[in-house]
C-alpha cells in the first residue's frame, strides 16, 4: 500500500515543574521567591484556606449557608496564584477559588455572603477591581481576555502601568468554547493574560480522562500558538514560580500563556455533592498522599523553619481571623428587597418605578 | 403502587422510551453513574449501559449542537442541561438549526429532539442555577416547549416530547421536583403536547399558570375560595404551541383573569397570553388581565428570592383587584 | 450639509464619541480595512487606528466576553455583529454577565458596553441575514434595547448607548441603511433612551411599529389617510425600557391600536405592547388591539420573504378590521 | 535569576503532504488511487466547479441569484473531499462547498436554488442524509459530530455498516468555540469523523495570521489530542490522500482527524465582497500562480494523458451539463407562500392554522 512521504512543519514540546515531591523533598534548586518568610507565609495562606472551607462546608450543613465549593487539596494553587500576581494586576476567578481570593484581600465573610446569598459579598472592599466570582463554567477567561484587553490599550495609549490579567479555570473548563476562543484571541492580540487551570481530576462526577483525549491540558496552549506548562498542582512553589514567569513574560509584552496545575479534589464538588458515587475510596486515599499542606509543612519542618510551637500559634492566630469572619458574615443583616433594584441599572428607568415601589410595599 | 415523586416521573418516563425505543440516547454533563445533579437519570446507565446513558465533557453548545446530527441520522437524542442557567450556549444550535432542519431541507431531515433542563427558582441555589427564561424559547419558531407541574404530566409529557417528531424544550420546574408524590402507572401512555389542563374548576376568576408557580396559584386559589370566590385554574403544559382554547372557554363563566410566572416581567410568556385573551376573548373580559411575575430585574441571590418570586398574597392581591375592576363593569 | 444615510449616521455617531472619549473602542468581524459589511465602520481604523479600530478572530462568543473584561476596566466597548443572526452565541454572555455585572457587584463594575447588529429582513439575503429576535433581548433584565428608524435617531440614539452607563443591544434596520437620507449635524447631541416618537399624529388609530417596518406602517397611514383615516404612528425606538406612556397619551383620542413587527407573533414585542396597553388603558381601548407581525414560522428564503413580513395591505386591513370593530362599540 | 528545570512530558509534530507542486510536477510517487481515469476525473470535476461557479456570479450580477460565495481557487479541496468519501458517508458542509457537492450528486440547480433564495435547494434528491449548507461558520462541525456519533452508534448497536462523517469549514471556523468543541469531544469519544479546513487565507477581509497565532491550523488537533495534517490544497491528489486516509481509519475505529488544506480564495468573499478593499494586487496574483487546475492539467499534458482535443471536447460536455442546471434552476416555479409553514412541523399545530390560512388567504 502507498505510503505518503510527508514533510515535517513544526514541533511542540510540553514539560512539566515541580521543586516539592510527595515526600516534601525538594527536587531542584528553590527559585529565589521561595525565602523562609515566603515559604511560612504560603503555608499560613493554604492553612488559612482549609479552615475557610471547612467551616464553610460545617456551615452549610447546618443551614447557615448554601451550596459551597470547596477547595480542599488545592490550596497550592489559589495560594500561589495569588501569591504570584502583582497588587495592581487583575484577577478574573472561577468559583473554587478561596485561597487565591484570600491573597487577593477579598475578606472571608465576602465570601460567606457571596455563597450565603448575598451579592454583597462580590462587592469586594479590597480587590475591587477583581472580577466577581463567576458560576457559568469558562466565561470568565473569555471576561479575562476582556481586561487583558483594557490593561494593554490603557498601558499603551492611556499612560497607565502594565499590568496583567489572570484567570482561572478547572478542567471541565478546557472543554468549553469559551476557554478556545479566549486563548486563541489573547495569542493572536498577544494580550497580557494568564490562564491558569486547576485540573482537580474532576468535573463534578467526570474523570480529567472523560474530558479529553489530551495527554495534558497544557498542551491545549498549542491550539493558540501560546506557551503551555503543567505544574504540580500540590506544589505552592511550583505554582507559584510559574505563574510569576507567565506574569513577568505577560507584564514585559510576552504574550499569553497557559497553566495547567496538576492537583485533586480531596472533598465532594460541592456541599451538594456525593462523591462516593463516583470515585473509588482508594483513589480518594492514594490522592490524600500527594496533597499540597502536609507536603509544605514537611518540607518546612525538615528545614527547621516551623514546628509544633509555631502550628499552635497559627492554629490560635487563624483560628481568631475565622471567627471573626465568620461573626462578620452571621451579623450582617439581611439586605433590603429593593435591592435588587439599586444595582441594575446606574440608574432605574422610570419604566420599572411601579415594580420597585410595589417591593418596596413588601411586593 | 408506590407513590413518585416528578423527578422519578422523569425517570421513569425517559426508562420506559429507552426500553422501547434504541433509538433514545440520554446524554448530559453527570447524567451517567452520578444520575443527573438532581437524580433525573438515576439508575439508567446502569440499567441501558453507557453506550445509551452517556456523560458528555462540559461543553453545552456542544450538547446542543451534537443533538442536530445526532437526529438527522435518525436518533433520537435527549439532552440534560445541567441547569437553564447554562442553557444560553447551546440557545444558537437550537434556533439556527434544531428549529430549522426540517423546514430548510423541506423535510428531508428533522430534528426529533428533547432538550432538557431543571428551571426555575426557590430552592435556595447559587446564581445561575434559578432562572426560568422559557419565553425566549417561547419566541423561536419551530420548537415546542413543555413545562410539567406534577409527576404524572411529567411522564406523560416527556414520552410525547421525546415521541414528537419534532424538537422539544422541556422544562422541569426543580422547586417541585420532590414536592409532591402521585402514583404514576408505567402505562407509556403519551399526553397530547397541544392541550391545557384545568386543574382546578371555578367560575370567578381564570388563572393560569404552569410549573412550580402552580404551588402558589392553587394555594391562592384555595384562600380565595374560603372567602367565597372560586378559581378555575389552568395549567397550559405546553406553552408552545398554546391552547387558548381552554383559556377562553374558561373566560367564558369568569370574564376575568390573571396569570402568574416566575420569570421576569417583561416580554414575558404572561404577555403572550394577554394578547392572544385580548384578541380572542376581548368582549369577554370585565377587567383587564393582570400579570403577576417576577420583577424585571436579576433573580437575586438567594437571601432575597423569596421576595422575587410570585407568592400567594401577591396572586389574592391581583385576583381581588381584577375583581374590584370587573365589578366597577357590572360583573 | 450634506444629506446622510442611516448607515452613515451610524458612522457618523462612532467618530464623534471615539474622538471625544479615547475610552471608546470598535471592534468586531471585518470593522477595520472593510469598514464593516454594510460599511457602518467605513473609514474609522484609517481615522482611530488599529489599536481602537479592530478586527477580532471569528468567534462571536468572544466579541460578547471580551466586551464584559474591557468595560469593567472602564473602557467603552463598542461591539459589531456582522448579521443579527449571528448573535446567538453571545447571548449567554450578554445575558449571564453583561447585564449583570453592576448588579452582581452592587455596583462595583459595571458593563457600559453596546452591542451593534444589523438586523430585520427584506434585502434578498441568504439564511440567517434576516433575523429580527429583539424580543429575546427585551426579555433580558438590566438591558436596554433600542432600534433607531432614522438617520437622525441612529445618530442621536447611538450616541446615548455609548454614554449610557449600562449595556445596550443597538438594533440597525439594514433594510433602511440607505433608504432616506436626512441632514445630521454631527452635533454631539444624544436623544433620550425612554421616550418614544411620534412620527405622525392622528386622532383616529394609534399605530406603534419601529425599525424598518415603520416604511410600510408610514405608508399605510398615508394610504389611511387617503381615506380619512387619520393614524398616530409611534416609534418607541428604545424597546425596553418602553415608553407606554406616549402610547397611552395616544390611546387618549384614539382608543385603537395596532403594532407591528417583523418578528414573529408569539412571545414578540408586540405582545408587551398589547399587555401594557391592557393593564393601563383597558378602559380606553374600543377594540382589541391588532397585531401585524411576521409569521409564527422561521423567516424564509428571501424569493418567500414579502409574503413574511408584514406589508402595507397586512396593516391597513388590520386597521380598518379595528376601526370597524371600535365602531360596533360606539366609536 | 534561577532557571527552573522541567521534566519533558510529550512531543507533537505536525507536517504536510504535496504530490504535485506549484509547477504540476510530482513531488513524490502518486497514491494507489491517482490512476489516469481517477486524475482526469478529478479534472472534469474540478473545471465543472469553476463554471458552475462562474455562472452563479454572472447570474448574480444580473439578478437571477442572490449573494453567491464562489469557490473560486479552491475546486481541489471540495473535489478531493467528495473523491476520498464512500457514497454511504455522511458530509457536513460549510457554504462554500460546490465542488463537493457537485462530487456528492447534489445537482446544479439544487446549488442555485439555495442561493436563489429556496429551500427547496436543500432537500437533495441525491446525498439525501447529507446536511444541509450551513451558514452560520463552524456549527456544522458540531453537526458532524453528533452524525459521527449516530453513525458509530448503529454501527455498533443496530448492526448498520461503519460509516464516516466528513465536515468541512474555513480557517476563520477554526476560531469558533464550536470548533473546538467539536474535535476535543470527537478526540474523547472517539467519534468516525474526518474535519476538513479549507484554509483560503481569509475570513471576508481578515487575513489568516490574523485568525491565530498558530503557526498552523492543523496543529490545533494537538489541542483534542487527534491527529493533524496540513495538505496543499491545490493539489487535489493531496487532498483526496489525506481525507481518504483519515476515512479509513476514522471507519476502522481508528478516530477523528483534523486536516486543514492550504489553498487560495482566488475571488471576493462572496458576490457582496469587494476583496480589492483588503487584498493587494501581488498577493492575488502570486496566488494565482499556485491554483489547483493549471496545476492538474499541467501534469496531465505532461502524463501525455490530456491534450486540447480533450480540452475542447470536456468543455463542450460540461457546457451542456451546466446550460441544464441553469435551465432547470431557471423554469422551477416559485413556491407556495404557505411552503413556510409546510415543514415547519411535521404536522401544523392547531395554534398556527389561522396564521397559516390568513396566508393561504394572501397574507
Ligand atoms: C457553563 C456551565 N455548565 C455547567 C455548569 C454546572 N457545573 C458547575 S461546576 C461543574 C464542573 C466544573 O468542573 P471543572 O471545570 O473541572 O471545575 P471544578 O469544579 O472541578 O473546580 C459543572 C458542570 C456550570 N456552572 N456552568
Ligand atoms: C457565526 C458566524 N459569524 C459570522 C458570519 C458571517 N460570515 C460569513 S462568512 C465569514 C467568513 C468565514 O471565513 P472562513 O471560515 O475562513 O470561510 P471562507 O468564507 O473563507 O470559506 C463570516 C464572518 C457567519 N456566517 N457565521
Ligand atoms: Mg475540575
Ligand atoms: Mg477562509
Amino acid at each position: 500500500m502507498h505510503k505518503p512521504r510527508m514533510q515535517p512543519l513544526a514541533s511542540f514540546d510540553i514539560a512539566s515543574l515541580q521543586y516539592l515531591d510527595e515526600r516534601g523533598q525538594t527536587t531542584q534548586t528553590l527559585p529565589d521567591f521561595a525565602t523562609p518568610d515566603a515559604l511560612v507565609a504560603h503555608y499560613r495562606q493554604m492553612t488559612l484556606t482549609r479552615m475557610v472551607d471547612g467551616r464553610a462546608v460545617k456551615m452549610q450543613r447546618t443551614g447557615q449557608l448554601g451550596t459551597y465549593p470547596s477547595s480542599l487539596g488545592q490550596e497550592a494553587i489559589g495560594v500561589g496564584v495569588g501569591a504570584a500576581m502583582g497588587g495592581e494586576d487583575v484577577y478574573c476567578p472561577n468559583y473554587r477559588e478561596t485561597g487565591a481570593l484570600l491573597e487577593r484581600g477579598v475578606a472571608i465573610e465576602e465570601i460567606y455572603a457571596i455563597w450565603g446569598g448575598d451579592e454583597r459579598g462580590q462587592n469586594f472592599r479590597h480587590a475591587r477591581e477583581d472580577l466577581p466570582l463567576s458560576v457559568p463554567i469558562a466565561t470568565q477567561i473569555l471576561h479575562g481576555a476582556g481586561v487583558a484587553f483594557a490593561l494593554k490599550y490603557k498601558n499603551a495609549h492611556l499612560n497607565e502601568p502594565a499590568r496583567v490579567a489572570v484567570a482561572s479555570g478547572g478542567d471541565g473548563a478546557t472543554s468549553r468554547g469559551d476557554f478556545y476562543e479566549a486563548i486563541n484571541l489573547a495569542g493572536e492580540w498577544k494580550l497580557p493574560l494568564v490562564v491558569v487551570i486547576n485540573n482537580n481530576q474532576w468535573a463534578i462526577s467526570l474523570p480529567r480522562s472523560e474530558q479529553t483525549a489530551c495527554k495534558t491540558l497544557a498542551q491545549k496552549a498549542i491550539a493558540a500558538g501560546i506557551p503551555g506548562l503543567q505544574v504540580d498542582g500540590n506544589d505552592v512553589i511550583a505554582v507559584r514560580q510559574a505563574v510569576a514567569e507567565a506574569v513577568g513574560l505577560a507584564r514585559n509584552g510576552g504574550g499569553p500563556s497557559l497553566i495547567e496545575a496538576v492537583s485533586y479534589r480531596l472533598c465532594d464538588h460541592t456541599t451538594a455533592d456525593d462523591a462516593s458515587r463516583y470515585q473509588s475510596k482508594e483513589t480518594l486515599r492514594d490522592a490524600w498522599s500527594r496533597e499540597p499542606l502536609v507536603r509544605l509543612r514537611t518540607y518546612l519542618d525538615s528545614a527547621g523553619l516551623w514546628g509544633d510551637n509555631q502550628e499552635e500559634e497559627l492554629q490560635r492566630e487563624l483560628t481568631q481571623t475565622l471567627e471573626k469572619g465568620v461573626r462578620n458574615y452571621k451579623e450582617t443583616p439581611k439586605d433590603a428587597a429593593t435591592a435588587m433594584f439599586d444595582h441594575l441599572y446606574a440608574a432605574l428607568p422610570e419604566a420599572f418605578l411601579e415594580q420597585y415601589q410595589q417591593l418596596q410595599g413588601g411586593g | 403502587m408506590a407513590e413518585i415523586t416528578l423527578v422519578q416521573a422523569v425517570t421513569q418516563a425517559l426508562a420506559h422510551e429507552m426500553q422501547a425505543d434504541p433509538r433514545v440516547i440520554v446524554y448530559g454533563e453527570d447524567v451517567g453513574i452520578n444520575g443527573g445533579v438532581f437524580r433525573a437519570t438515576e439508575g439508567l446507565q446502569e440499567r441501558f449501559g453507557g453506550a445509551r446513558v452517556i456523560d458528555t465533557p462540559l461543553a453545552e453548545t456542544m450538547i446542543a449542537g451534537i443533538a442536530v446530527g445526532m437526529a438527522a441520522q435518525g436518533l433520537r437524542p435527549v439532552a440534560e442541561f445541567q441547569f437553564m442557567g447554562f442553557i444560553y450556549p447551546a440557545l444558537d444550535h437550537i434556533l439556527s438549526h434544531a428549529s430549522r432542519f426540517r423546514n430548510r431541507t423541506r423535510g428531508r431531515l428533522s430534528c426529533p429532539i428533547v432538550y432538557r433542563a431543571p428551571y426555575g427558582g426557590g430552592i435556595h441555589a447559587p446564581e445561575h442555577h434559578s432562572e426560568s427564561t422559557e419565553a425566549l424559547f417561547a419566541h423561536i419558531p419551530g420548537l415546542r416547549l413543555v413545562v410539567p407541574s406534577s409527576p404524572a404530566r411529567a411522564y406523560g409529557l416527556l414520552l410525547a416530547a421525546i415521541r414528537d417528531p419534532d424538537p422539544v424544550i422541556f422544562l422541569e420546574p426543580k422547586r417541585i421536583y420532590r414536592a409532591v408524590r402521585q402514583e404514576v402507572p408505567d402505562s407509556g401512555q403519551a399526553l397530547p403536547l397541544d392541550r391545557a389542563f384545568v386543574l382546578r374548576e371555578g367560575g370567578d376568576i381564570t388563572l393560569i399558570a404552569w410549573g412550580a408557580a402552580l404551588k402558589e396559584t392553587l394555594e391562592a386559589a384555595e384562600q380565595l375560595a374560603a372567602e367565597g370566590i372560586q378559581a378555575e385554574v389552568i395549567d397550559p403544559a405546553t406553552l408552545k404551541p398554546l391552547d387558548i382554547h381552554t383559556v377562553i372557554d374558561s373566560l367564558e363563566k369568569t370574564h376575568c383573569c390573571v396569570v402568574v410566572h416566575e420569570a421576569a416581567r417583561f416580554c414575558g410568556l404572561g404577555a403572550e397570553v394577554v394578547a392572544q385573551v385580548n384578541e380572542y376573548a376581548f368582549d369577554l373580559l370585565k377587567a383587564p388581565v393582570q400579570r403577576v411575575t417576577g420583577y424585571d430585574t436579576v433573580m437575586p441571590y438567594y437571601q432575597l428570592e423569596d421576595k422575587y418570586l410570585p407568592g400567594v398574597t401577591r396572586i389574592v392581591t391581583a385576583v381581588k383587584e381584577v375583581r374590584d375592576y370587573a365589578k366597577g363593569r357590572g360583573l
